[in-house]
């Protein structure tokens, strides 16, 4: 397991470089709720055909910072974004709310204070 | 006049299992555009096993995730705590996990092979499959006590022995299971109407594979060589006579004969473990508290299975992700279904043993 | 006499039924419903609460039920046989119309599947009808009855009716109509209680009117005629056990490919 | 009709919701429809179709989104009918009780008949449980869940009088 440090603003280039289709399998998108309005957020990938190859790109953010989709180079990213617009209440580019939960509900079950 | 008309699929219907809704935008029969609804079952677990459940309560808690692939849940949640205590099992606790978590993949995989049946509008099949399930069932209920939800795997080992008796009774039932695979591999070959119904349809392509990073018997049926089993060092597979499976065409029929293929493969494992078990202990004790971040990939039936697991050292944990194979399945799948008839859509989704219930937590 | 057939041509059919449905679960190693399973169930629909989607929707299937038993009466009359024929298709239409009265996607989407149904099939009835009276020389039943050496004269044609049987007691591979996992039953979806009851009914009046067609290819023979029923009968149910469903267009491909054109070269055949 | 009551308990067919379970049930009920179990020797029909069905077999503690389903399938059949709990969680929330998105029970929402225990609750069980589920559907009238007119004319006193007793003659064990 490798963890790699970006941000929110150079994410797209880091993963724009680092993730080739039929070398790099996407697993999710990931959020670790770290207390008084933190969060880290993680984008994990692993490496087809070899033993224990895991990548995971983090970034430290808070809940109002807008996330860079990963839809325009990964079209499978957006289950995993809807997930945690619903499940952090965070701003993702082109997810919308209501994967789980209610359009229109005010829940964020995974925040810290919830 | 509008000339499509909105098919619903869901979230109550005879050929679903679980709840999950699609809209088809149908012309005539032909699908022009699929929409899905999955949240049905969300009930908010990976919430509960941070807040209401300590560590050692957990890992029966994510068994409840899904009751088709529960043993893969409470093991991959059971590998990752062991990490993050420093706890290494030995063998023997090693080949009876593998041992449960291969009989569970048989008898999931045959329930999706009977379910594709019956969603083809093949009933006796679907009853001839089931029939045949029953011996693995009998295995597991044997095994551990319970037909489904079997809580077999705990932190530090597994919860029953093997027998003497069991071992014999292991080799009884899967004797008996492959000839009745063979005659299955057969049927599924040569039988006319399952060949309308089943072959080129619902092609998921290499390309598309790769792009919506399509997993499991999903992905090795469009010839994507992958799979957890062997891309994880946590259990030795490569020992008891592991063969990835692969096909190229990516339709229904490529689908169910990876699921028919890893059938004969997964008896031959447990065949195996059954006669090279190693001596051991089978429930050892651990101690301290889970500190620290781990992920666990687990290859389940559907796909791959991870977990990310971490804890601060107390007893309750910091995070619990749960990341199932539908929910990566699902973008494949809805690729799939566009241009492909209604009158398939049930048997297509079938093939894909979708999982609402993992999805959804 | 004959009137007491008619009359009880409903509970002949529930017989048909319930003995296939012990018969299909033998096949498949169950041990099945009881022989009378069908009666148990007309009586418990009675006993449910109806609810009805609108007045004519709930007319329309109590019509396809009588003009079903119309068509059943007429064959054991012995009247034409393009008479017949024509009744149980307006029989059809009736149906078709109840499955395009509601809203439901399903319903439609059966009703146009019945009507692909009807297209696949008629063509091949009236042909069977157009054989007999080559033959015969005369369309009218009680005609038929009397001579023989049909199936001699016609074995193609009996083949081509062999292929729309499955059609009209929606068996496996053409069960297209209803196809429980795909549209719920199609036109039936929108239907309970006493309603439905009609519909269930008219399951078991096809079944006669499709077998009496079956029937008269033995000609004078009664034994011959309830043998080949016999056969056809259980024919049917191992096709049935040993296929899957096909799409309807699929459905109608095989028909028009291979039974029209085996009926075509029958009817060649006996003209020149 | 006395006549026809008691074929009631000779064709259940049932529908089958899942109001959010881990399919552990569902999947033990469609073994039970299987040949080791056949449930189809009780007459049973898996209809699929709510308007057509007598008995309705519920998994799953109920999720918010599912609870509007429930109710609606629930109304769509038609009297007499029977609810069968199946599995633990169904019956009180089990293990996913006082999750935030679980309503705890299918019995918040809906009269139950018949409780399954069990986690999962085997094919034995089910069939027990449809069995019982029968002598219920047998003994239950249509006319106890007609709704009552508390003002207007239209029923006498009488008529209501003998429909409470209805309602009291339903036994439930």
């Amino acid at each position: 397991m490798t963890k790699l440090e970006t941000t929110l603003a150079t994410l797209l280039a880091d993963i724009g470089t680092f993730y080739e289709p039929k070398k790099w399998h996407f697993l999710t998108v990931n959020g670790i709720d770290l207390g008084e309005g933190k969060i880290e957020l993680q984008w994990i990938f692993s490496k087809y055909g070899v033993k224990d190859e895991i990548v995971i790109y983090y970034a430290l953010s808070d809940y109002e910072t807008p996330v860079p989709s990963l839809v325009s180079l990964i079209p499978s990213a957006f289950m995993g974004e809807r997930e945690i617009v619903d499940m952090f209440g965070l701003k993702v580019d082109g997810a919308e709310r209501g994967l789980y939960l209610d359009e229109d509900s005010l829940q964020h079950p995974l925040r810290s204070e919830s | 006049m509008k000339k499509t008309i909105q098919i619903p699929l869901g979230s109550q219907h005879i050929s679903l299992l679980e709840p999950i809704r699609f809209k088809f935008e149908c012309e005539n029969e032909k699908i022009i555009g699929v929409d899905a609804d999955v949240g049905f079952v969300h009930r908010g677990v990976e919430l509960a096993c941070t807040r209401s459940f300590e560590f050692k309560q957990v890992g029966y808690v994510v068994a409840r995730v899904c009751g088709l692939c529960a043993i893969t849940h409470s093991l991959s949640y059971t590998l990752a705590a062991e990490k993050l205590l420093g706890y290494e099992a030995n063998d023997r606790i090693k080949y009876l996990r593998m041992l449960m978590v291969e009989l569970d993949r048989i008898h999931s995989h045959m329930l999706c092979l009977a379910h594709t049946a019956e969603n083809a509008g093949f009933e006796a099949l679907f009853m001839q499959i089931m029939a045949d399930r029953e011996l693995v069932m009998d295995l597991q209920e044997a095994i551990s006590g319970n037909r489904v939800q079997f809580d077999f795997i705990a932190i530090g080992g597994v919860n029953r022995d093997l027998t003497p008796e069991l071992t014999a009774l292991i080799h009884k039932n899967l004797t008996l299971l492959s000839e009745k695979i063979d005659a299955l591999i057969g049927l599924f070959n040569n039988n006319w109407s399952l060949s309308l119904k089943y072959k080129g349809v619902g092609v998921l392509r290499l390309e598309d594979a790769y792009t919506y990073n399509a997993l499991g018997p999903l992905a090795r049926a469009a010839g994507l060589a992958t799979d957890v089993r062997v891309e994880t060092s946590d259990f030795p597979y490569e020992d008891i006579g592991y063969t990835m499976i692969l096909e190229s065409t990516g339709d229904i029929h490529a689908r169910n004969f990876v699921r028919l293929r890893e059938i004969v493969n997964s008896i031959a494992m447990c065949r195996n473990i059954a006669d090279n078990l190693p001596a051991g202990e089978i429930l050892e004790k651990t101690k301290g508290k889970p500190k620290g971040e781990a992920v666990v990939r687990v290859e389940a039936p559907r796909g791959e299975l991870f977990y990310l697991v971490r804890g601060n050292g107390g007893n309750m944990l910091e995070r619990v992700r749960i990341k199932t194979p539908t929910f990566s399945g699902i973008p494949a799948m809805m690729e799939v279904f566009k241009s492909s008839e209604y009158a398939d859509a049930p048997a297509i989704l079938a093939s894909f043993d979708p999982c609402m219930s993992c999805t959804a937590k | 006499m004959i009137w007491i057939w008619i009359a009880f041509a409903p509970i002949l059919g529930g017989l048909v039924y319930g003995g296939e449905r012990v018969l299909r679960a033998r096949m498949q190693r169950r041990q099945g419903p009881p022989f009378l399973q069908p009666f148990y169930d007309m009586f418990k629909l009675l006993d449910k609460r109806t609810l009805i989607v609108h007045a004519p929707h709930a007319l329309l299937a109590v019509a396809h039920f009588f003009a079903l038993w119309f068509s059943v009466a007429a064959i054991f009359l012995g009247w034409n046989l393009l008479y017949i024929v024509f009744l149980h298709l307006f029989a059809q239409i009736v149906l078709i119309l109840a499955g395009y009265s509601v809203r439901s996607a399903y319903s439609h989407l059966g009703a146009n599947r019945e009507l692909l149904m009807l297209v696949a099939y008629e063509p091949i009835l009236i042909l069977v009808a157009v054989g007999f009276y080559l033959v015969s020389g005369s369309f009218d039943i009680a005609q038929i009855v009397r001579g023989g050496g049909y199936l001699a004269q016609m074995p193609l044609l009996f083949i081509a009716l062999l292929m729309i049987v499955p059609i009209k007691v929606k068996k496996s591979p053409f069960d297209v109509g209803e196809a429980h996992q795909e549209i719920v039953g199609g036109v039936e979806i929108e239907y309970s209680g006493m309603f439905y009851e009609f519909l269930y009914m008219a399951r078991f009046l096809e079944y006669i009117f499709i077998y009496s067609f079956v029937f008269i290819f033995a000609g004078v023979s009664y034994a011959l005629g309830a043998a080949l029923v016999a056969g056809v009968f259980l024919l049917v149910n191992l096709v049935d056990n040993a296929t899957a469903r096909v799409h309807t267009m699929h459905m109608v491909k095989i028909i028009y490919a291979v039974a029209m054109s085996l009926a075509i070269a029958n009817i060649l055949w006996i003209v020149l | 009709m006395k006549f026809f009551t008691s074929f009631r308990k000779k064709s259940p067919w049932i529908l089958h919701y899942n109001a959010g379970s881990c399919n552990g049930c569902d999947i033990e009920i469609l073994a039970a429809l299987g040949p080791k179990f056949d449930l189809e020797r009780f007459g049973v029909i898996n209809t699929g179709n709510p308007k057509q069905s007598d008995i309705f077999l519920v998994t799953g503690p109920v999720t918010y989104r599912s609870r509007e389903r429930l109710v609606e399938l629930y109304s769509q059949i038609p009297e007499p009918k029977v609810v069968i709990a199946v599995g633990s969680c169904t019956t009180t929330g089990g293990v996913f009780r006082g999750m935030y998105n679980v309503e705890d029970g299918i019995d918040q929402y809906i009269p139950v008949d018949v409780y399954v225990p069990g986690c999962a609750s085997t094919p034995q069980l089910i069939i027990d449980a449809i069995v019982k589920a029968l002598e219920i559907l047998e003994n239950k009238s249509k006319e106890i869940e007609k709704p009552f007119k508390l003002f207007g004319s239209v029923e006498t006193i009488g008529n209501k009088l003998s429909r409470l007793n209805m309602a009291k003659r339903v036994k439930h064990d």
